[in-house]
């Protein structure tokens, strides 16, 4: 797998510039400050940290919503800058987001088969009947009914709209799909579902997954290669069993000792403890 | 604080520029020229008009008839009444407190009876009560004031013969009027039945200007502290054992004054404007009623000139409540 | 004597479509110096039963129980007035949003206060004192300063500190937090539990975990209790739920979890809900 | 493309169509249905709605509907009193004003130019509204400093005064008068718009558009605006109801319709002088507006308890 990245990053930077008031000056803010990674095709980088950390920052520029302040993205031998080239049809079609959300990203006026839709009728040429078959055929890839075409999101329940979410996002058979917290909103019961979809998806049309998350058991589930950023930094990146197995920097550590087991062994030991 | 009160302070200066510029424009747009106007059906002979224009500067080009007249503003020059030919801005300062002491007592009216209605209509919700406060607020938001002037004229002056029909006080008091709110100067005369008389003719048209707002702020009230009660901050009051009184009227109360008073402040305009209409039906004799005949007189520097004032009425208490807003409310107050 | 018992509650609410059963005949017992947990996912219920023993639930709410004693005391038969001398002394609770369940227009020592002023009969300086010794028992740096501090200058975690102090002020018998730790990042989760299980170990009070989260259940609780659309699923010590659940919905639960998965794909609640839905449950008209 | 088209034959592909949009109606039914329901819980709205439909028949029908024309002065019966009362006459029900026109058939024609008003206020201010609030909202920056200000501008005046100007300068009259409203009327719906659309343009579905590729105008329009909407109709019905407010103050003060237009307002002005001696002359026009804009605002009311999603979910 070594040699075929999808998506190279190097040294990637992103300044937010906080405007000052009468008597303040601007200050400047670094949500990411030089980070560098590689994601083969066909597998998955988790990205893991806590608030504030720049993860979702990384997320925007990536899915070429912001700009990068500086710093180069290539996706699929393609370089990106939007700053200077805004985004074209094509490299839209390379990368596609699901949010953490499911209410909030879909559109409450939309029905599913227009937010399904939607993406054709802005890139692609496709007379309708033909986008209707294909709205209607990714809505039975991800899980769902043909009879849930005409619905409004606000008919769905919040695992249902995330399917919805991401067959909207792979519409335009992208190479890279971002995934932001895509199941941190969910029961643990329909997580598991989405999870279990997400690897099927992945599985069938070779996608390429850039998951941000939270919870290190489902990043140590689902992940090939996990980066850690803490204040903006990458402060580990490596295979998942190099870093779940042997942690370097402390904050990984930290993480790792703050997560709750819930196996046999930590509650026995932590009952022996309280018990003493 | 301090750059939130000097954020609103810049905000002003643009907006006023801008109120200067319409009431400028005002005389402008009057179809025909000023002058036409004021001499109405006597005429003017063209020589004099001439001569009359070149005075007032209708001459120069705009940009410097613009910039004149700002000059003149900031001296405190807004013209002077071609009916009454004293300067606008002594008639109005005359004129404005009467305004100022029928607004006072009626937005006091409204405070006083709207928000402790709003708050008992939300803590009773969907009460006998809560509809009855509510449908009643319906009504008089949606009650056009110059007939409920004419209404309460039928009923209070005529049928019962209560109170006064128009005026500030009875022709039969003569005092000086030094404040020139009638209340105090009343007060202060010595005159027995004065003061009683000026209150008697203040009732009807404060209930009258305070009907709308009243309305609005008891509306207001109660979808305010809808939404607080539902927050979890009350929950979190509750929780602690409080008592229901302390919940409501400090915990809930405290959050939902925040818009409550925005609104209250929103109400000086609604004031103003119903100024208009109540000093009509009351002949009540202040600026509401001085810029109708104005219109009705084509005195239109006055018209300019009050605009002019209104507005700048309006900047500054909406100015005092950004600050209000801003000194209960701590997320504004501390950052 | 059970700290806390409650024997076959039932709860519905009044809704637009009709009465909704929240809670369906659940029995819990909590004893002092224990840690039960309550877990279920949303629609379980899990909170219903505490917000009912807090008298925090709606008016729409009708609740009915054969028995819900609080140290022997029946809490349904006792006036508002006498139930307020006992919540937020006696019995507290800390919620999931710890930004929003402070007063923002209060400043944090005032709202600490105001539990004291309403409980106690200490004096103003006493007071003062104790709100100070308060903030610092749950390890909030400088707490002189920070008396005058609003919640919105605080973060999430310093504020669910600040709850728990506000919680803890009357040395209460029994604690109840609803999702402290959701809102919170992993760390911060962390060091609120370890907080939590200090101040219950030093206190012998009891302590009421409502969650979601298996792992949370895992690190803190003694006995838990395994709720579903209203229904108790399963109760049990946490040692035995985790090792060998009893109930297919546990069962489900506990595979569902990602770092309990074994092949390529994770099981599903779906793929065992037959065994525990005998009929789909709707609301009761 | 898939499958299950390739092998689609027409006929099928045809009965797939129709079940998809009789589902997608069912979903559109369903919604309505949902508005109504909420719409319907409040009693008071209900009723506002009915009353104001009625009206608008009276008023489209006003000829047929009339017992006189407007118009006509009866010599032998000025200031007849209503029916009722001793004097009255069955031919005026509600008595006859100082010239000897029936109040009653005054009233029904009037409604005309209250809706009238209503309706062309409220179509020039909702319109102008919402196109410089989502411009302002979406592009912010300078755009939205400038179309902001110029609406502070016409805030800092107090409604009916900045109406009156206007008037003076226009002339008196009805259309003048509804130009000089709606101008008024305008800056709310601007910053309602704006506000709303502050609140949905940085929301995730929004950011989903544009990586689908939607362009400005489609995210403003057509992904934002349609969720804009509900403060706005709420917005649309209090203005309806302010706008009869105003165009009726203004005839009171001799500014808007003139004389012998029966317009609500204008009728008011006439009869105030009688005020004391013929006391249906100055009732019945105000009822008519009071009521009239009563049953807007209940309408009103009950539209925002309808379409506010945080009223719905609790």
């Amino acid at each position: 797998m070594s040699g075929d990245a999808i998506l190279k990053v190097r040294d990637l930077k992103r300044d937010y510039v906080i405007k000052g008031g009468i008597f303040t000056k601007p200050r400047i803010l670094s949500a990411v400050k030089g980070v560098s990674f590689d994601v083969e095709r066909g597998t998955t980088l988790a990205v893991v940290g806590e608030s504030g950390c720049g993860k979702s920052t990384l997320a925007r520029i990536l899915t070429m919503i912001d700009p990068a302040t500086a710093g180069t993205v290539e996706i699929d031998g393609q370089p990106i800058d939007i700053a200077k080239y805004g985004v074209s049809r094509e490299m839209r079609q390379k990368v596609q987001i699901v949010f953490q959300n499911p209410y909030g990203s879909l559109n409450p006026r939309q029905k599913i088969g227009a937010v399904l839709e939607e993406p054709l009728l802005l890139n692609t040429d496709m007379p309708a009947a033909e986008r209707r078959d294909a709205a209607l055929a990714m809505l039975q890839k991800v899980g769902l009914k043909p009879e849930h075409y005409g619905r409004y999101p606000h008919m769905f329940s919040g695992g249902q709209r995330q399917r919805i979410a991401i067959a909207r996002s792979i519409m335009l058979k992208p190479k890279l799909l971002v995934l932001d917290e895509p199941v941190s909103a969910l029961d643990l019961s329909v997580q598991a579902q989405i999870l279990n979809l997400l690897a099927d998806l992945q599985e069938e049309f070779n996608l390429t997954y850039v998951f941000i998350s939270h919870d290190l058991s489902v990043v140590r589930y689902i992940a090939d290669k996990v980066m850690v950023m803490y204040f903006g930094e990458a402060v580990e990146y490596g295979t998942r069993d190099e870093v779940f197995d042997n942690p370097r920097h402390s904050y990984t550590k930290t993480l790792f000792a703050a997560t709750p087991r819930a196996d046999v062994n930590s509650i026995k030991a932590r009952l022996a403890k309280r018990a003493a | 604080m301090l750059r939130f009160l000097v954020g609103r302070i810049g905000l002003l200066i643009p907006t006023f520029i801008g109120v200067t510029l319409v009431a400028f424009s005002f005389i402008r747009l009057l179809p025909g020229d000023p002058l036409d106007l004021l001499a109405g059906e006597r005429g003017i002979d063209p020589e004099r008009k001439a001569e009359l224009l070149r005075q007032m500067g209708f001459d120069k080009p705009m940009w410097q008839q613009y910039l004149m007249y700002l000059g003149d503003i900031l001296q405190g020059d807004l013209g002077t009444s071609f009916v009454s030919k004293k300067p606008v801005l002594t008639e109005f300062l005359t004129l404005f407190p009467a305004t100022v002491e029928l607004a006072l007592c009626a937005i006091l009216l409204a405070v006083l009876l709207g928000i402790p209605a709003g708050i008992f209509a939300a803590v009773k919700r969907g009460s006998f009560f809560d509809q009855s406060i509510m449908g009643t607020a319906l009504v008089g938001y949606s009650m056009p004031i110059f007939w409920w002037g004419l209404l309460l004229i039928i009923l209070f002056s005529g049928i019962l013969q209560w109170t006064p029909v128009s005026g500030r006080i009875s022709l039969i008091y003569f005092f000086p009027q030094d404040t020139g709110f009638m209340l105090i100067d009343s007060l202060r005369s010595g005159e027995k039945g004065a003061f009683a008389s000026a209150v008697r003719h203040l009732i009807l048209p404060s209930v009258v200007l305070a009907t709308i707002p009243l309305a609005v702020i008891a509306r207001q009230t109660r979808s305010a502290m809808l939404e607080v009660l539902g927050e979890d901050y009350v929950r979190t009051a509750r929780a602690k054992g409080l008592s229901p009184l302390r919940v409501i009227g400090l915990h809930a109360l405290r959050n939902a004054l925040i818009p409550v008073i925005t609104t209250i402040g929103l109400q000086v305009g609604v004031l103003l404007a119903g100024a208009i209409l109540t000093e009509t039906i009351f002949s009540w004799p202040g600026i509401g009623k001085w810029l109708v005949d104005s219109i009705s007189r084509r005195d239109y520097f006055v018209v300019q000139g009050a605009l002019l004032l209104i507005a700048a009425i309006v900047m500054i208490v909406n100015l005092i409540v950004d600050v209000l807003y801003g000194l209960v409310n701590p997320r504004i107050r501390h950052t | 004597m059970p700290l806390l018992e409650i024997r076959n509650l039932v709860v519905e609410f009044d809704t637009a479509a009709g009465p909704f059963r929240a809670l369906d005949g659940v029995d819990y017992t909590v004893d002092a110096g224990e840690v039960l947990a309550i877990v279920g996912e949303s629609g379980s219920g899990k909170s219903v039963a505490m917000l009912a023993v807090m008298g925090l639930l709606p008016d729409t709410a009708t609740i009915t129980a054969d028995r819900m004693a609080f140290e022997g005391r029946d809490l349904a038969t006792l006036s508002p007035k006498d139930r307020r001398q006992v919540i937020g002394k006696d019995i507290s609770m800390i919620f999931q949003e710890p930004i929003a369940s402070l007063n923002p227009c209060f400043t944090v020592g005032f709202q600490i206060g105001e539990v004291l002023k309403t409980h106690t009969r200490l004096s103003g300086s006493e007071r003062a004192a104790r709100v100070i010794e308060l903030l610092k028992a749950v390890g909030i740096p400088e707490p002189e300063r920070r008396l005058s501090s609003f919640p919105h200058q605080m973060s999430g975690g310093q504020c669910q500190r600040v709850m728990i102090a506000m919680a803890i002020a009357c040395s209460p018998k029994l604690l109840i937090a609803d999702e402290p730790t959701t809102a919170l990042d992993v760390t911060i989760q962390k060091q609120i539990l370890d907080l939590l299980l200090k101040l219950q170990a030093e206190s012998g009070m009891g302590l009421i975990m409502i969650t979601h989260d298996m792992g949370v259940v895992a690190e803190t609780a003694d006995r838990v209790v395994v709720q579903y659309q209203g229904r108790q699923m399963e109760e049990a010590d946490v040692l035995s739920l985790f090792e060998s659940p009893k109930h297919p919905y546990t069962k489900a639960l506990l595979s569902a979890l990602p770092e309990n998965a074994t092949g390529d794909r994770l099981p599903t609640v779906g793929d065992f809900r037959a065994l525990f839905e005998t009929a789909p449950k709707e609301a009761t008209a | 493309m898939t499958e299950a088209s390739a092998t689609q034959t027409p006929a099928t592909e045809t009965a797939v169509a129709a079940k998809l949009a009789s589902e997608s109606r069912n979903a559109t039914k369903a919604m309505l249905t949902e508005f109504w329901y909420y719409f319907s819980q409040n009693r008071g709205a209900v009723i506002g709605l009915a009353f104001f439909l009625a009206l608008v028949v009276v008023a489209v029908f006003a000829p047929l509907v009339a017992p006189h024309a407007p118009d006509t002065q009866y010599r032998d019966s000025f200031l007849t009193p209503p029916v009722w009362e001793a004097g009255g006459k069955a031919a005026f029900l509600l008595g006859t004003d100082a010239v000897g026109r029936d109040i009653l058939s005054r009233l029904i024609y009037g409604a005309r130019y209250s809706l009238f008003i209503g309706v062309i206020v409220v179509t020039i201010a909702l319109s102008g509204g919402i196109v410089l609030g989502v411009i302002a909202g979406y592009f912010r920056g300078a755009v939205d400093t400038f179309i902001m200000r110029v609406m502070d501008i016409i805030l800092a005046f107090p409604s009916l005064l900045l109406a009156l100007v206007l008037v003076a300068i226009l002339g008196p009259g009805l259309t003048n008068a509804m130009i000089a409203i709606a101008l008024v009327l305008q800056p709310h719906f601007v910053r309602l718009t704006r506000a709303a659309v502050l609140s949905e343009r940085n929301r995730d579905y929004v950011v989903a558009a544009r990586l689908a590729g939607a362009g400005n105008m489609r995210l403003m329009f057509k992904t934002i605006l349609p969720n804009c909407l509900s403060p706005l109709i709420v917005q649309a019905t209090l203005s309806f109801s302010s706008a009869i407010l105003d165009a009726a103050a203004l005839g009171f003060l001799g500014m808007g319709a003139q004389p012998p237009t029966p317009e609500w307002g204008t009728m008011l002005a006439e009869a105030r002088e009688f005020i004391l001696r013929a006391w249906w002359v100055v009732t019945f026009p105000g009822l008519a507006i009071l009521i009239t804009v009563l049953a807007i605002n209940l309408v009103g009311d009950g539209l925002r308890d309808a379409l506010d999603p945080k009223l719905k979910r609790s």
